[in-house]
């Protein structure tokens, strides 16, 4: 059925076609809607879930955590400020090998308070041990919790579904909404092998020596390294299912391109835009949407962006003290790579400000026009 | 109730430890007899088999064997709890040899 | 591709109306887009919203800067504000209104159209006159002047959308396209 | 010996916590989950958050205890028990008892939101909470349960804590949640009842339970039991129930209250007091034992 | 005057020479001496600051925010789940421009609970704006507060120093204690030009549009670029007037190694150990110690690391789905920078597990056995 | 008119809140800060969390009230207000009231735990919580201070909030602070009365404000006074005063209680309320109005 | 206080702006008169000058001239508290021009 | 560089020992390094605690697995751990005991010492005989032995680290001297 939904509510059929058991939830702008759908459809029986009405994120969390360690399939959505208060929580469901699915809505982290876009809030996390998907568009935004849930409780590790605030939180969209039973056929019911229960009873988390925590996070980075083919098999087999097919990475007309942007979130979608502008003035340009940022999909960008000729990575975040941290991870990845191209590194759009398909124009401008990268981060768009 | 006296796991490599950070083992490899200087010994003669002996040792070290407290030493790390709270005195802490 | 702004207050429906129609035109398979202004809506003040329609996939997200027309939900906006900011020369205004288009200072430069929606509003019990629901009345007269879905694709999204009260907002709409 | 004699045994037999742990020598709150096990029963899932009993239960791979537990994250002894019970629920268990078992520093400081916010939507937990009256696992630093001048490692001598302990149980009963209890360790059959009372009941229930620690009170490991009774019979820790934050038993009566000075002075921690700090703390107990004889 | 002290009080010497004004500090494994020494020092006056005793790490740091903003030198310390706890106000104090200086002790993060040592508390905060600076010895712990606090303040952004759980925290080693007098005029009073008072009313942090954000974020990624000049040239001034010289990197053996290892915290000494056994063996071995983290030391780490003939990086930390932190990091630092080595990546450590100069030999028999990396991660130590 | 008589001010003239600024229509929030200041006067540091207030206050560069503000993160007002007046004091200033200002949402629940703290602390700080009874800047989701029987967007109709309200100055008086009061923008002389008294106190001290919200409520803006008149008439929202936690005193003695119902019918969040549900309402408020009198 | 009506702060390089997020304006340069649909007017000849309009506006948008109660429409959102609470009803509430 | 390991029980402030030897030795201008085993010490349990000498900077961070000394500080360890776990073919070991050198097992392969520091503990008042206080008389017997630094600095270092009856533990360590 298709319908017109923003890209919260999308979240909240997502979690409910994925048949979210537990969803402790605190809302916070601009994922509110996402909460108010779910705690109507519980509340309306259209979800068998529980919804807990917790005090903060950093609960919402914890019990999302421990709900899972019992064996339910848990949700919550959250963005920015209320992400950070949960980042030792975030820590605690990776490390505790606990398939939560968290819905984020990027937001610029105060102060000053913004309850605008960018993805500081979400890749500041990238250090945690959870897998992060990207997103540009709201189809993309419910099939990417229906496969998170899919790929996290295969491996074990908890991943988000991450879409821009307004841009896409509060934009609707028209999106296809699958039939319960081809999502349970696609989705088994969530049956971990080990959780927490009088009838097998164990002790999760206790103190654990340097004799054996080295070995068990050994494991979570291996299982992590499993993702990239399976969250590939997993979009080829939802594909089969259901017509659409979402893997590591987006290409547009990547093949023959002399300039790549390499972008994410709805920007993501935007360069297309500009992509097209520039082929029609004669340039070969083409875009590289990110949508997998943990695992990092190294061999995939490699192999894709070997082959340009320059590549200009648009970030809408910044690590402090270090590049845009798109920028960082590129060029970390192809470092070494034979005949890798001049990597040009952008930051724009923090705290909200548009990017438009001009702005992709002006990064194209600017790339083009040298033969490699002359400062560590070209600015699009700040009022200097 | 887990196995009594339970030998310690050592794991040669990852592949043989749990996904999860889960316990699989019980705590009583640990003979915690080691960190005792002083030792409780029972007089039974003077016994009332009143339990209180039993029911306030932390460890829990004192069992009830044929319907009389006995200390298992290997896990007593003589705190002197028993000792103090035997209505009938007949407990004493004495040393440990040296 | 065509892009529309709407004008409103805070409380009064803007983004809904919007949403609504976004709504309707997709039922004929067409793409589109509809978003409110990107910042905090507080009851009573101005507010935005947009829609973006297209015949194929909408790949763009940045923002509405100059939308092809302008619906304005509210008639005190047209004094409080400049409704007309970058709005494409020719562009068409429609304003809920009683007063002639011709009244309005910008008809020169574009094509101005007026629906009393209030008063259709009124006459559906959709709100009452101090603070009437005009939301999907104004629908109906947008569909009428720009010609973006069918009416009964109109009328089936506002079932769909609307809660309260469906089918007299139905009528309204309704009302509208036929007045506008 | 007689015998023939039959040992009187006055808790339930059961034993779910195993010798071998990691409790100091004499430790109070291993006795006290010692009881709470024998209430409860194996059917209990534990919440357990930092605290000494994080590290009492052994390192992985091992645990002391034959009933599960969730090690969780300082803070969430409560959210984390919540939702325990929520997938519990949803999987089918609706059964099982989960409790959250904490020090006082996990819930009277760093805990407490949590708790609240679960004790304001009445989730269906036990809370636990230990009370050595410190940050003990971390080496004695003060919490908001450290008593008026008490040292610590953060209350040095020169400058020994001189805000009250904070009143966790009128905070809960403002709550009004349908249970609260204070236990003892030296009332271990006072303890076991009221826990099973606890277990019957739905809802949001806590339990604050004294718990001395030797290591943390300077004080001797054969003493635990004797100071926990002593804070009982002189009504420092009064032993009580609140039924739906308003009905309030006494458990156990006090006709004469022993002075509290006896108390006082087997620990270290206490050792800098004087005469009149020691009157003052004596008073201060007189007034909260009038105040809980009055709301009853 | 010198003193045999544990890593620990070296901290807290470190903010009592800088006569930080307020500490509000929460206890936890293995930071608790850092507190406890403090509290005593202002029981006893020998310190004139308030002693906040909050009731957990996130009112820590909130409260240093504050009182910093109020105008006053603050500090605080923490370690692993605490500063996990502070996410969001790490993000708070940098966005708002308030330097404040935390002592953060590198402890595993749970589950398993773990209070040994390893980077990832710290280094999963790299994104949240703050200096960062990795100590290898107690003198070094002491120095560093007090630059902290004089590049901190004199850039109005926070910084961290840190240090090994008991490798360092626990560990006594014989410190020189400046002189209060001397470290006086080192470290003038903190007397922002902005500061919270009704002399002067202004609102800190409102909402802030997307007309606004990103100009000052910008800015505060231009002060953190002046960064790397002012710590080399306050490291300058503190050793004309102390006789110890700290700055971004510490380099042993670097100029005419073969190999060199990339290391930090207290594995950036043993590393020493392990150059001059390999030099003994005739292995032209060197040792690029990282000091400062954030701001990355882009120039330096080029120039050194651009001249060697191979590099090998050595991470206690990892960033799930991705590599080590200093591995990614060092081989983004060095894309596109001609002639640059081969850099091999490897994970040590984690959770505790020691570090001893085997470990080194055991990566340089690695690294000079191959041309270049064939491996994502090389793992050392790990039981497999 | 008469042009000879003088007009009567009840209220301090001195103005600190400009116009301009970002509330809607009508709201309650707003006048409360401005009683509060005009109580305080301009030697006075606000903290305000997350919150309507921190729209209100209007965006960067701006600001619409004329003393220093810090905003601060939702969850902490009360730990930031203790860091302000800490850094205050060590650079010199001891003189200034240091505020924390912070809604229902920002008190009740994420916030508490800060809170606590620093009463547990009495740090010097008071504390203003402004309660509108949900989260109102996010689009009207429940909090704990939700009362029974509303809608919100987090209880929808069907499932409507099915919890009493958590009774925030029951809690507040459990730790035993210095002063707490309730206040009403319906009675803005009481208010600023008791903020002058309490600004003359040292510790903490701790106002919980009735403040209608008409968007949130699903009220007419014209009708926010009225609402709030009603509630501290019908005993919804009495006003009083409670000393060291212990002395109760009622500032509005209620002869006889107005019925709830007319408050009740007034407000849209109620709207899908029957006979029942209000009636249980008014034994609700009846209880508590007779355990507040027997506290006095 | 502030200046009355403060002008809109434009800031066309960061080099403007103050180093940390502050305000530096007042918030009287955004004239919410604009929000009003309905506006209050007052019968100053049935006015009892008791202040209770100027006490209730939450804006403040009515200010004391001469010793009687002005509306400032730059401001008024037309809430119609104080038409509401005027105990001499003497504001009215009328309708914008549409 | 020479490596030593202590063993006590939590409580008995082997880390003290260590710490007190370690300022010692850094008296006399030596680079030293102190630290207690990396885990959880509770009352009664064993613990362990080591220190690293050099006449130059010690870069060597990590622990150490091969003492060249042993001093134990409670005798009922010897019987319940392996306390020469490690220990260099023909390293020293000092044991506080009132037992001779030879009734250990474990003399052939090691130089073992004896002295009774809990009879001189006792004898100073340092505690009582339930719960000696040890930790600074022995040492003394370990500067007698090993002679890494001077007693003067011993007791230099003592009365700097000891807020409880410091002269008494000095005149503990100078007994111990003596008579180990
Ligand atoms: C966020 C966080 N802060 C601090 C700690 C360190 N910590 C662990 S246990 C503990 C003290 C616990 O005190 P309490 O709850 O009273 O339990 P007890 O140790 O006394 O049994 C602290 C401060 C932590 N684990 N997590
Ligand atoms: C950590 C965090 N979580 C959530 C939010 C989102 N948030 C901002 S204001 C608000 C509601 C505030 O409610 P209340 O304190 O009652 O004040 P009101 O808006 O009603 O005035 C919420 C949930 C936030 N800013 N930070
Ligand atoms: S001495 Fe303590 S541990 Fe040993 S048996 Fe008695 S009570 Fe138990
Ligand atoms: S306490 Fe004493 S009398 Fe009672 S059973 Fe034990 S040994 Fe016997
Ligand atoms: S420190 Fe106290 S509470 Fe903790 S284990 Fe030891 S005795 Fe028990
Ligand atoms: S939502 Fe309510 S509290 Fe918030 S500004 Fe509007 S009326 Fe005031
Ligand atoms: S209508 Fe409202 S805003 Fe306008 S003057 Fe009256 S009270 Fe003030
Ligand atoms: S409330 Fe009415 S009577 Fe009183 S001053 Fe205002 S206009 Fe006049
Ligand atoms: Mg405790
Ligand atoms: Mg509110």
């Amino acid at each position: 059925m298709k319908k017109v939904i923003m890209g919260n509510h999308a979240l909240s059929y997502g979690a409910m076609l994925s048949r979210a058991q537990v969803i402790p939830a605190y809302p916070i702008t601009p994922q509110t809607q996402v909460v108010e759908l779910l705690s109507e459809m519980c509340a309306s029986k259209t979800l068998d879930a529980k919804f807990i009405k917790v005090e903060s994120e950093h609960s919402a969390m914890a019990s999302c955590i421990s709900a899972s360690a019992a064996g339910a399939r848990t949700f919550t959505a959250t963005s920015a400020q209320g992400l950070a208060l949960m980042h030792e929580m975030l820590h605690w469901a990776s490390g505790g090998r606990h398939p939560v699915v968290l819905g984020n809505i990027n937001r610029a982290m105060a102060p000053g308070w913004s309850i605008w876009t960018d993805q500081n809030d979400s890749l500041s996390e990238r250090d945690t041990g959870w897998m992060q998907f990207y997103c540009s568009s709201n189809q993309e935004v419910l099939d990417s919790v229906i496969q998170a849930y899919k790929v996290g409780e295969a491996l074990m590790i908890p991943a988000m579904v991450i879409l821009d605030a307004f841009a896409l939180s509060h934009t609707y969209e028209v999106v296809e909404i699958p039939e319960q039973d081809k999502v349970d056929a696609f989705l088994p019911p969530f049956k971990p092998e080990i959780r927490l229960t009088p009838d097998d009873p164990h002790a999760f988390g206790g103190l654990t020596g340097p004799e054996h925590y080295f070995e068990l996070r050994y494991k979570l980075q291996k299982d992590m390294e499993k993702a990239p083919a399976l969250i590939e098999g997993t979009g080829l087999e939802f594909e089969r299912l259901f017509g659409r097919r979402l893997g590591l990475v987006d290409e547009y007309k990547c093949g023959d391109a002399d300039l790549l942007f390499v972008s994410s979130g709805t920007a993501g979608y935007t360069a297309n835009v500009a992509v097209d502008l520039l082929r029609d003035e004669g340039i070969k340009a083409g875009n590289l949407r990110m949508r997998v940022v943990r695992p990092f999909p190294f061999e995939t960008v490699r192999r894709i962006l070997g082959k340009a000729k320059k590549a200009a990575v648009v970030d809408r975040n910044i690590s402090y003290g270090h590049h845009g941290i798109f920028y960082q991870e590129v060029k970390s990845a192809l470092y070494g790579v034979k005949k890798a191209p001049p990597v040009f590194g952008y930051i724009t759009g923090l705290g909200g400000r548009d990017i438009t398909p001009d702005t992709f124009k002006e990064i194209a401008a600017h790339a083009l026009a040298k033969d490699g990268p002359d400062e560590e981060i070209v600015w699009i768009g700040v009022k200097r | 109730m887990k196995e009594k006296k339970a030998k310690r796991i050592v794991y040669r490599s990852e592949r043989e430890m749990p996904l999860m950070v889960i316990s699989v083992g019980s705590q009583t490899h640990n003979l915690t007899g080691a960190w005792r200087n002083i030792r409780p010994e029972i007089d039974l003669e003077k016994c009332l088999k009143c339990g209180i002996c039993w029911k306030f040792c932390p460890e829990p070290a004192i069992e009830i064997v044929d319907e009389r407290p006995v200390v298992d030493y290997d896990y007593c790390k003589g705190c002197g709890i028993c000792a103090e709270e035997c209505p009938a005195k007949c407990i004493v802490m004495a040393e440990e040899r040296k | 591709m065509v892009e529309i702004r709407f004008h409103g207050r805070g409380g009064q429906g803007t983004v809904v109306a919007s949403k609504v129609l976004a709504d309707a035109i997709a039922k004929e398979g067409n793409w589109v887009q509809a978003y409110p202004e990107f910042g905090v809506e507080r009851r009573g003040s101005p507010v935005v919203a947009f829609i973006r329609i297209d015949d194929k996939r909408i790949y763009d997200k940045s923002r509405i800067y100059a939308p092809d027309h302008v619906v304005v939900l509210d008639p005190t906006l047209v004094e409080a504000i400049d409704i007309t900011e970058g709005l494409k020369e020719g562009g068409t205004i429609i304003i809920n209104t009683d007063r002639k288009p011709d009244e309005f200072p910008f008809r020169g430069r574009f094509d101005v159209r007026t629906v009393h929606a209030t008063e259709i509003a009124v006459k559906h019990k959709l709100g009452n006159l101090a603070a009437p629901i005009v939301n999907t009345a104004i629908t109906g007269a947008v569909v009428k002047v720009l010609g973006l879905t069918k009416l009964e694709s109109l009328a089936q999204a506002i079932r769909e959308a609307i809660a309260i009260k469906p089918e007299d907002n139905v009528k309204a709409a309704q009302e509208a396209y036929e007045r506008a | 010996m007689k015998k023939d004699k039959k040992m009187t045994l006055t808790l339930p037999a059961e034993e779910l916590m195993s010798p071998g742990h990691l409790a100091c020598q004499g430790c109070g709150a291993t006795l006290a989950m010692r009881y709470m096990l024998k209430a409860l029963g194996q059917r209990t899932v534990l919440c357990i958050p930092a605290c000494c009993w994080a590290v009492i239960d052994g390192p992985y791979p091992y645990s002391c205890l034959d009933a599960p537990i969730y090690h969780c994250a300082f803070e969430t002894a409560a959210s984390t028990a919540t939702g325990v019970k929520a997938g519990l629920e949803m999987t089918g268990d609706t059964e099982t008892t989960v409790v959250a078992w904490a020090g006082d520093g996990g819930t009277f400081d760093i805990g407490i939101q949590a708790l609240s916010g679960a004790a304001e939507r009445n989730d269906d937990i036990i809370y636990v909470c230990y009370d050595n009256e410190a940050y003990m696992n971390t080496g004695i630093q003060r919490s908001s349960a450290t008593p008026y001048g008490a040292w610590t490692t953060t209350t040095p001598v020169k400058h020994f804590k001189d805000r009250p302990k904070k009143d966790i149980v009128a905070i809960m009963a403002a709550h009004r949640i349908p249970y609260i209890a204070t236990a003892s360790v030296s009332h271990p059959e006072d303890f076991v009842k009221k826990m099973k009372k606890a277990k019957a009941i739905k809802g949001t229930r806590f339990f604050h339970v004294f718990a001395p620690c030797p290591t943390g009170w300077k004080s001797r490991p054969d003493d635990s039991v004797k100071l926990a009774r002593l804070a009982v019979q002189n009504a420092y820790f009064p032993l009580f129930e609140i039924e739906d934050g308003e009905k309030v038993t006494i458990n156990l009566k006090l006709k004469e209250k022993k002075p509290v000075a006896d108390y006082i002075r087997l620990q270290g921690r206490f050792r800098h007091l004087s005469e009149a700090h020691i009157a003052a703390i004596q008073d201060e107990v007189d007034a909260r034992w009038a105040r809980l004889l009055k709301s009853c």
